[in-house]
């Protein structure tokens, strides 16, 4: 079984390694056009033992617009035009809980891969996915340290995972079955890495501003797509 | 069990399971209850872990319940949840229920009124299976998909109509369990009612026999509302309707895509209304029997049968309208409650009935503190503290601090533990020589009967103070992060060691079960010198019990009748006119 | 000997009578157990087969215990006629005019009291289900004018002392129960129905304890352990100055 | 030689039954209980409710009408199966009581066509309280009406047999069977009104 499975890792690296001599990388970023809303202070006195964790005050995460003038927490993915089959790896995704908020709040991870969610603090969290395609859970993390290990097995944009006990709580999770997704950072950017040459739609989707989509023609050397929020 | 008229030619293994005999049904409720009793007992225990030491890993066998129950041996909430719901669905359904009425009312009562067997020989059989398929069903949620059911042994919804697939087995295993209630207490009724030898009067059956007759009529019209409510939850969660769910609810952030106008306090009141007489399935059959071991062991009648007789059928009929006293805080008028709470103020008077005249019974006698005694003794005081602290809980005023804490915990515990669970240890080790020819070891009878009373009271009594101070009932921690329940929280510590040290003094129990029946010493027919007909049949009774039938000519309790020379006088005995005795009222 | 019972802090002015009913409930348990007991303590000793070899069988010929029943029932009729139905009656009836109370809106939901004060003009807003979402559990629909200066809690309720604080209570999802022991209160809260709730607290918080604790009573899913929330009682200008401070972080946030 | 329960064919003298027929009015007191929970839970979700169709509106009242009277024939085939067994005239109770079942099969075509209906307008029931009550309640219903026929088609298979080995026996059965069936056609009968006129 062992060589087998050795084999299999081999062949695999081979086909990755043939591909990235072929792909190219898809980069952009998002803008956010217009007055920045303002930061939303969450209160975190219903559970004190959140509240001691903060010095200073925590912001909701749904609406972050950078410094420079762009839009964090973006979910951009390849919707279509992705061709062959991109088994799971097998590192896991982890979804922290860490004073009372998830890190991070926006993901991506593929069919089959193992989700680990772990608990940092020292207060119970329930992780209650509700997905629409995909089987919800809800699992209750009562200690410190905690943690679970779940995976989805259908391709899903997004998961919503909700703590029941701390409702200010949310993260957004988009489950597809090939690697091509990124989530656009501090500085509004997002890198999509080895795209296979080819014209896809790419997706983007922002918890309160909604989806947009584009059709991208990716080569050898990459491509590039920029997008702006609000949609104008 | 040994018949040659109609076993003769089958294979024997074949025989106790299809077994049409009322006395082999009973034996195969009575194990397979005691299993369950064991099993919800080991449920408890394990809880009992996570609220004395909250997060920690259970010891030795915390790897056994998997990643999704107990990661790293560490309880999950909803594992827990799903334990507390098991252990009460276990303990009340599948063990005290099956044991009182399915074993003891099964055996006992066609041998009591002198029949060959149940009115009903094969629809007996059929409600045990319809017990085992509804024990099996029960079972087998624990292996769903987010595990069993796990909102409550009261399954109130909206909880349970959104809870996990567990819920939906639950449910049917109800279903299960009420059609062999059902079947099991027509039999019954019909037995006593038809196939009383005779001479056998009324007022001449046993109080054993009085407390399955009136607990039949509660199975038989209690049940069926449970039963209809289960259908009805089931719909709400195959069938998509809102019969439990009112409009407007949004759960986890979600709103509910249902039509609604449903009422979750419908589903609490079809409940309770099994629920309640449900409370004294449990407890009068426990009465029955302690009160023909009270009879025996002191050598005198009953004292005030008629009474007892007369408040147990009030008993019954009370039952059936208080229920809405588990519902004080659910919104109630001072109208509606006024009127509960005096109907529970009334029930309370025939308990105190049965209760004294049973005291009193002792008054006089001549006292013989044999195993079966001692429980039937130990019974009498549990029971009163069991009855008396439903007293604030039947009160709204004082419900109102008390309601679902431990204290309503310990109040029902003291009923059903120490009180039913020890009437059913002293029936078994009374009726033991009937069943086997043999008797107990009566060392090890008194080493389980000390250690059981010890750790009873040192697992329930410190529920009243928490109960007292507050402390909710089902909580995960056992109450640790409130402020109000720090300085009562170390009695979980307390009660979780007497919960085990109480599994330890079960070992004799059980050891001496399985060893008398082979081992036990041999004891003739009337072993205890009783004066009810089961005494009259060999030991065990053959097919058909009695050869010819029997015929009764007095009170079920004629001991040291005087001027007769012995101090019992079998109901069955003929003494020709000069002894005839005088009914006593 | 008062508090024998180990019954928690009392802070309201409602709870001496309960506590007064169930002290004098737990009375009537404690004569008639001990009465109980030393009757079955003699009489054990006293008919023990070696005492007693022949037993009596005629037994009690007196009329004791109906005394004893009739005592008890007459007893349990003052209890109820005298102390829990009215009692009762004032909890359920005498609800406290809403312009002498502080009147709060509470809505429990898995695993958490969304507590909602109608802010200055003493007016609730409109909450509608399909307003829900993350940041506003209540639904609350700040258009209506009403709404505006509504101000939304979780888990922490502040109450000014000495003054009723008439709550009404309901459910999101799942029936809840709304404990508070120090205010001797506790009310399900059921999904569908608004249940008045009142208490005056006597008693307001200070350095040495600075919140009293809420909890769930009634089983609501695996998180219904921890469903605590924090009572504060406060003096009338304090809870003022908590109440604008609310109010200047909803101005801040809008 | 088989063990005899006393009095499961003759009466018993000071109560005036026999087991079967204690038996049989034992298990229709549960049943008026299982369906007289039903009913107040329909009570209280009637009165509880903002609104309630009538019910003519939804459902089809001629329909309701052609199996309330199918099921009142099916009755009185019944109990004439009955009392021509008492009349010792097999014959003609096996005429009857297939009437019966035919009646009984009939009824039952009747109300799936009815469901079907319903399904083909949308009509589930999860879409309101009023067809969570019907659907429950009248498919309740018919799941006793099953059982009756069941238990009559093996009466009128292995009657034969069970009539010349014992035909006082038979004769309770088919007694006892025909009280289940009035109960079951009286629980129509209530239930026509409450959900088809009201």
């Amino acid at each position: 079984m062992k060589t087998i499975n050795q084999l299999y890792i081999m062949v695999f690296f081979l086909i990755l390694s043939t591909l990235a001599v072929h792909a190219g990388d898809l980069k952009g970023t998002v803008k956010f056009s217009g007055k920045a809303p303002a930061l939303r202070e969450i209160k975190m006195e219903g559970d004190r033992n959140c509240a001691q964790m903060h010095h200073g005050p925590v912001y909701s995460e749904d609406v972050i617009v950078n410094k420079n003038g762009t839009l964090k927490n973006v979910f951009v993915y390849l919707k279509e035009g992705v061709k062959g089959k991109y088994s799971a790896p097998s590192t896991p995704v982890v979804l922290a809980q860490e004073g009372c908020m998830y890190h991070p709040h926006i993901f991506g991870m593929q069919v089959g891969q193992t989700l680990e969610i772990v608990n940092d603090d020292p207060t119970l969290h329930n992780i209650h996915a509700l997905p629409k395609e995909n089987t919800p859970f809800n699992v209750g993390q009562p200690l410190k340290g905690m943690k679970t290990a779940k995976s989805f097995d259908k391709p899903e944009v997004m998961v919503k995972f909700k703590c029941d006990v701390h409702n200010w709580m949310s993260a957004y999770c988009g489950v597809l079955d090939h690697p091509f997704f990124a989530v656009s950072d501090e500085n509004g950017n997002f890198d999509i890495k080895n795209v296979p040459p080819g014209t896809y739609t790419v997706e983007t989707w922002h918890e309160k501003y909604g989806v947009q989509d584009m059709k991208v023609t990716v080569t050898a050397k990459g491509a590039k797509a920029n997008f702006v929020y609000p949609k104008p | 069990m040994e018949n040659h008229e109609t076993q003769i030619s089958k294979p024997k293994s074949r025989l106790i399971f299809l077994s049409t005999d009322h006395k082999t049904i009973g034996i195969l409720y009575g194990f397979t209850g005691l299993l369950f009793l064991l099993l919800g007992f080991s449920i408890m225990m394990l809880m009992r872990w996570q609220l004395a030491f909250p997060g920690q890993p259970i010891p030795f066998i915390g790897s056994w319940f998997g990643q999704d129950r107990a990661p790293g041996g560490i309880m999950l909430p909803e594992f827990y949840n799903q334990l507390g719901a098991m252990h009460g669905t276990i303990m009340v359904f599948l063990g005290v229920v099956p044991i009182v009425v399915g074993a003891f009312g099964n055996y006992l009562v066609p041998l009591q009124i002198g029949a060959p067997d149940m009115a009903f020989p094969k629809l007996n059989l059929m409600s045990y299976w319809l017990y085992v398929l509804g024990g099996l069903c029960a079972l087998s949620s624990f292996f769903m998909p987010g595990g069993a059911a796990q909102s409550g042994w009261t399954s109130y919804p909206p909880l349970a109509d959104i809870a996990t697939t567990g819920q939906t087995f639950w449910l049917i295993a109800i279903i299960f369990l009420a059609l062999s209630s059902m079947l099991n207490s027509i039999n019954i009724i019909t037995t006593i009612v038809q196939l009383r030898a005779k001479g056998m009067t009324f007022m001449r059956l046993p109080f054993f026999v009085w407390a399955q007759f009136i607990t039949g009529f509660l199975l038989l019209l209690a049940f069926p509302a449970l039963e209809a409510a289960s259908v009805l939850q089931l719909m709400d969660r195959l069938a998509g309707t809102s019969f439990f769910l009112p409009s407007g609810l949004v759960v986890s952030g979600q709103p509910l895509s249902v039509s609604g106008g449903g009422s979750p306090l419908l589903w609490q009141h079809l409940f309770w209304f099994l629920a309640h007489p449900e409370v004294y399935v449990l407890i009068l059959p426990a009465m029955g029997i302690v009160a023909e071991i009270l009879a025996n062991n002191t050598r005198k009648p009953l004292w005030g049968y008629r009474s007892m007789v007369y408040a147990t059928i009030f008993l019954g009929f009370m039952s059936f309208i208080v229920w809405a006293h588990h519902m004080f805080l659910t919104g109630m008028g001072t109208i509606i409650s006024g009127f509960f709470q005096a109907t529970t103020m009334i029930i309370s008077i025939p308990s105190v009935v049965i209760l004294l005249a049973l005291l009193i019974s002792l008054w006089g006698g001549s006292i013989r503190f044999t195993t079966p005694m001692l429980f039937a003794l130990a019974f009498l005081p549990m029971f009163g503290i069991g009855g008396l602290t439903g007293l604030p809980l039947g009160l709204t005023i004082s419900d109102i601090p008390l309601h679902d804490t431990y204290y309503v915990i310990g109040h029902f515990h003291y009923i059903v533990a120490p009180g039913t669970v020890f009437a059913i240890f002293g029936g078994i080790y009374y009726w033991f020589p009937k069943l086997t020819g043999r008797k107990m070891n009566d060392v090890l009878g008194r080493i389980h009967f000390a250690g059981s009373l010890v750790f009873m009271n040192g697992v329930f009594f410190p529920m009243f103070i928490l109960g007292l101070a507050g402390v909710s009932r089902r909580l995960w921690d056992g109450g640790a992060q409130y402020q109000f329940a720090q300085h009562v929280l170390h009695w979980h510590e307390f009660m979780s060691i007497s919960a085990w040290l109480l599994a330890v003094f079960q070992i004799p129990f059980i050891v001496n079960l399985f060893w008398s029946i082979r081992k036990g010493k041999k004891v003739r027919e009337n072993y205890w010198d009783a004066t009810t007909l089961e005494w009259a049949a060999s030991s065990p009774p053959p097919h058909g019990n009695f050869f010819p039938l029997p015929e009764v000519y007095r009170s079920p309790y004629e001991y040291s009748v005087p001027g007769y020379a012995e101090d019992f006088l079998p109901q069955n005995q003929f003494f020709g006119e000069g002894l005839k005795i005088k009914e006593k009222g | 000997m008062e508090n024998f019972l180990g019954l928690p802090l009392n802070a309201s002015a409602n709870g001496a009578e309960i506590d007064r009913v169930l002290i004098l409930v737990h009375w009537l348990i404690f004569v008639l157990f001990i009465g109980w007991s030393i009757f079955l303590v003699v009489v054990l000793i006293r008919f023990r087969k070696k005492k007693n070899p022949k037993a009596s069988y005629a037994g009690v010929r007196n009329r004791t215990s109906i005394y004893v029943e009739i005592g008890i029932a007459l007893f349990e009729v003052i209890l109820l006629t005298g102390f829990s139905i009215p009692l009762w009656s004032k909890r359920v009836n005498d609800i406290p005019k809403e312009q002498n109370a502080t009147v709060v809106h509470i809505v429990a939901e898995q695993f958490s009291w969304n507590i909602h004060y109608p802010g200055p003009d003493g007016k609730f807003g409109r909450t509608d289900v399909h307003l829900v979402s993350d940041d506003n559990p209540l639904g609350l629909d700040r258009n209506d004018p009403n709404a505006k200066d509504d101000i939304t809690t979780m888990n922490d309720l502040h109450l000014p002392v000495n003054k009723p604080a008439l709550i009404y209570l309901s459910s999101k999802d799942v029936v809840h129960s709304l404990s508070i022991p120090v205010m001797r209160i506790k009310q399900d809260a059921i999904p569908g129905q608004v249940i008045p709730v009142w208490f005056v607290p006597t008693v307001a918080n200070n350095d040495s304890m600075p919140t009293y604790d809420i909890a769930c009573a009634q089983l609501c899913g695996l998180g219904h352990y921890r469903m605590r929330g924090y009572l504060t009682v406060q003096s009338q200008r304090d809870f003022d100055e908590w109440i604008k401070e609310q109010e200047a972080s909803l101005a801040q946030s809008q | 030689m088989q063990m005899n329960i006393p009095y499961s064919i003759e009466t018993r003298p000071d109560t005036g039954l026999h087991n079967a027929k204690l038996g049989i009015w034992l298990f229709l007191a549960s049943e008026v209980m299982l369906f007289g929970a039903l009913f107040s839970s329909y009570a209280l979700l009637r009165v509880g409710a903002e609104s309630w169709p009538r019910g003519a509106d939804i459902l089809n009242v001629p329909l309701g009408a052609v199996n309330t009277i199918i099921l009142i024939v099916s009755s009185i085939t019944m109990v004439r199966s009955w009392t021509s067994l008492l009349k010792k005239d097999f014959k003609k109770f096996r005429l009857l009581l297939s009437t019966t079942e035919l009646l009984g099969v009939l009824f039952l075509v009747i109300k799936f066509t009815e469901y079907r209906m319903k399904f083909e307008h949308g009509l589930y029931p999860s879409g309101s309280t009023f067809l969570a009550i019907y659907f429950t309640m009248t498919g309740l219903h018919a799941l006793h009406l099953l059982g009756g026929i069941v238990v009559n088609a093996y009466h009128l298979i292995l009657g034969k047999r069970q009539w010349n080995l014992n035909p006082e026996k038979f004769t309770h059965r088919i007694e006892a069977t025909g009280l289940y069936w009035h109960f079951v056609d009286l629980i129509w009968i209530i239930l026509f009104p409450l959900l088809y006129l009201t």
